[in-house]
């Protein structure tokens, strides 16, 4: 639809449009002025999933209101924008400007959740950094898969850290500041240990006599601290 | 009417009153919430809120539940005890003897934290009451997601990794007990040492030659191969495999290999 | 952040704010004029449901665009729109006014109701943050009901903080940008009354006279300074 198209709309329904008379009104309240109707389209057609028809519009705003006219207004009001407004089938919808379209591409991420394996390696890795290839075998009683450990890298989550001193000298991993940074935490040590998790609620198993919570026994490995500070 | 009259009328009227409070009891959220709602019916800003006269209103509450029968939960007896105790400070002349807050302190903090509650609730109340993101105001209908270059991200939530953890903390706190042995010689690989070292002790021989190497300089290490190794050559003995000798008490332990004959 | 801290901002990374020497850009291409700039931003904004935060921006936008002012004209430019700019946290979002909402009926979505503890608790959180879960208690004068947090967790409405440097090391909570993001506040500074509260002493976290008093200690970490300060 152009914009003259709307304008014969116009003419067709002319008699509700703006009534001079208000015993012409056939709402009870007087029909809000132009802008205001703009501004009514123009938060209906951001807000709507689908594309809004003009008849549906019509229904929406308050008896009286010229939806076309608002239309053609705002058409105008969003031409050269970054937005625009389009006629999309049988109704009306905002979109990005064509020509910015390359902008949205970074948008086109398929989420997908982590396998077990790979949260538990980063769980484990999280509260007992550093920590060694083999203790992460011991902790999860299976081997580790070598794609769980790229994969975890690979979003940046773990890095290596500095070798263990014993026989061997292992390689250990840490979690990264972009780690903290997905899982909204400032610092490691803001990991809830596992009594908080059952007091707040998050853990439905029973409470184990004896349970420590994970976060004191970093406290007396002084190896654990100097890691926090990278 | 009689001043008898209306005192029956007050005790009815303050009857029906706690009693109407007394339905509600499932509806207060712990003692502190029933003192806001009883400090309410003294009409004062809750900076000049009597305490003495809530206290009392509060004793006056819990014990006529327990006429009724309620059974209160204990946070509830906790702060009556508390109260009583209050009660009894503010109505005593202060014991400049006596160490700690005084009772003024006491029932001032009282007040602040009926005051803070009171704050706390208004404040929800605001916060509810505002436009919201739903309900008054909107975001964008029709999110643009031109689903050109296809890139999979894996996600987390820190509540899945917590869980994770806690999955794997669990599995350990179920494991059957079991005592960690390190530095523990067993028995049967002792016995095992000893039956093929045992041909070679023709000779009278210190048991602690037979102990494995790595387990002979001193410690937990060579008291756990020691016991072992002597407790193998018992049983060795008593199959008749060899002889035990020692010359006198702690003098060192030394076996042979049993002569042919003397079996 | 104001747009006076916005400002500010400019003037921090004035070098690489629209070099008029080509060879000034760090990038291969020129800068574009801020007009485009606030196109792009107006597109981005649009296409998102969430907010989306400068360095996001930043990261999508070419570079050397100066995304904190192109928000400072494109945020003039909605005023008083159906749609305006909003600030949530550290995001930008488009949002409907809120005059309007009568209009969105059939977009409104169904509000799981919250218990009065949930409610009571979100507002301890959100006013005294970050708080622990021994002074929530304390405030409300009752134990904290494990689903409460955990349902207020699953609303995305709140996160564990860092922990109190007290004895325990107990988490703290706070509230998060979804939570701003739905109840319309730009930061938590902008909570109802929180001024006046404050001014009266009541997100004073004061012990009963003659007990230790957990909060004195925060006062000596830095770290813990309120949130507010975001």
């Amino acid at each position: 639809m152009s914009p003259s198209d709307l304008t014969d709309d116009d003419d067709d329904n002319s008699p509700i449009v703006a009534p001079k008379d208000p015993n012409d009104s056939p709402g009870l309240f007087p029909v809000p002025p132009m802008g205001e109707q703009e501004r009514m389209v123009e938060a209906v057609l951001f807000a709507s999933a689908e594309p809004v028809s003009i008849a549906e519009l019509q229904k929406r705003l308050p008896e009286g209101c010229d939806v076309a006219e608002a239309i053609v207004h705002l058409r105008s009001r969003y031409s050269g924008r970054g937005v625009h407004l389009v006629r999309v089938g049988n109704g009306w919808a905002m979109r990005t400007a064509a020509d910015l379209g390359w902008l949205m591409r970074t948008e086109q991420v398929e989420q997908r959740r982590l396998s077990r394996a790979a949260i538990e390696t980063l769980a484990i890795i999280a509260y007992h950094q550093p920590v060694t290839r083999a203790e992460i075998e011991e902790i999860r009683g299976v081997t580790l898969s070598r794609g769980t450990i790229d994969q975890l890298m690979e979003l940046g989550w773990i890095r290596f850290g500095r070798r263990r001193m014993t026989p061997g000298r292992p390689l250990t991993f840490v979690v990264t500041d972009a780690f903290l940074d997905h899982f909204g935490l400032e610092t490691p040590r803001d990991l809830p240990g596992v009594k908080e998790l059952r007091e707040a609620g998050l853990l439905d198993s029973r409470g184990m006599p004896g349970q420590q919570n994970p976060s004191d026994d970093d406290e007396e490995d002084p190896g654990q601290t100097e890691l926090f500070e990278d | 009417m009689s001043e008898a009259e209306t005192q029956q009328g007050d005790a009815i009227a303050a009857r029906l009153d706690d009693e109407a409070l007394i339905v509600d009891v499932d509806g207060f959220e712990g003692p502190l919430d029933l003192l806001l709602t009883l400090s309410r019916r003294q009409k004062v800003d809750l900076r000049r809120i009597s305490v003495l006269q809530l206290s009392e209103q509060y004793l006056r509450f819990v014990e006529a539940a327990r006429e009724l029968r309620i059974e209160l939960a204990a946070d509830y007896l906790v702060m009556a005890a508390w109260l009583a105790f209050l009660k009894s400070r503010l109505l005593l002349p202060p014991d400049p003897t006596e160490e700690g807050p005084s009772a003024e302190d006491l029932a001032a903090h009282l007040a602040f934290q009926l005051e803070r509650l009171e704050a706390m609730r208004e404040a929800a109340g605001r916060l509810m009451g505002r436009d919201r993101l739903g309900r008054e105001f909107f975001g964008r209908g029709a999110p643009e997601t031109h689903a050109i270059e296809k890139r999979t991200q894996h996600t987390a939530t820190l509540l899945e990794l917590v869980q994770a953890y806690a999955r794997l903390r669990t599995k350990d706190d179920f494991r059957p007990y079991a005592f960690d042995r390190t530095d523990i010689f067993p028995l049967e690989t002792a016995l095992e040492r000893l039956r093929g070292m045992i041909g070679e002790a023709v000779t009278w021989s210190d048991l602690a030659s037979f102990l494995p190497p790595g387990w002979r300089a001193a410690g937990g290490r060579r008291r756990s191969a020691l016991a072992s190794t002597f407790a193998a050559s018992l049983e060795m003995a008593k199959q008749g495999q060899l002889d035990i000798q020692q010359g006198e008490t702690f003098a060192p332990i030394r076996v042979r290999l049993r002569p042919q004959e003397a079996r």
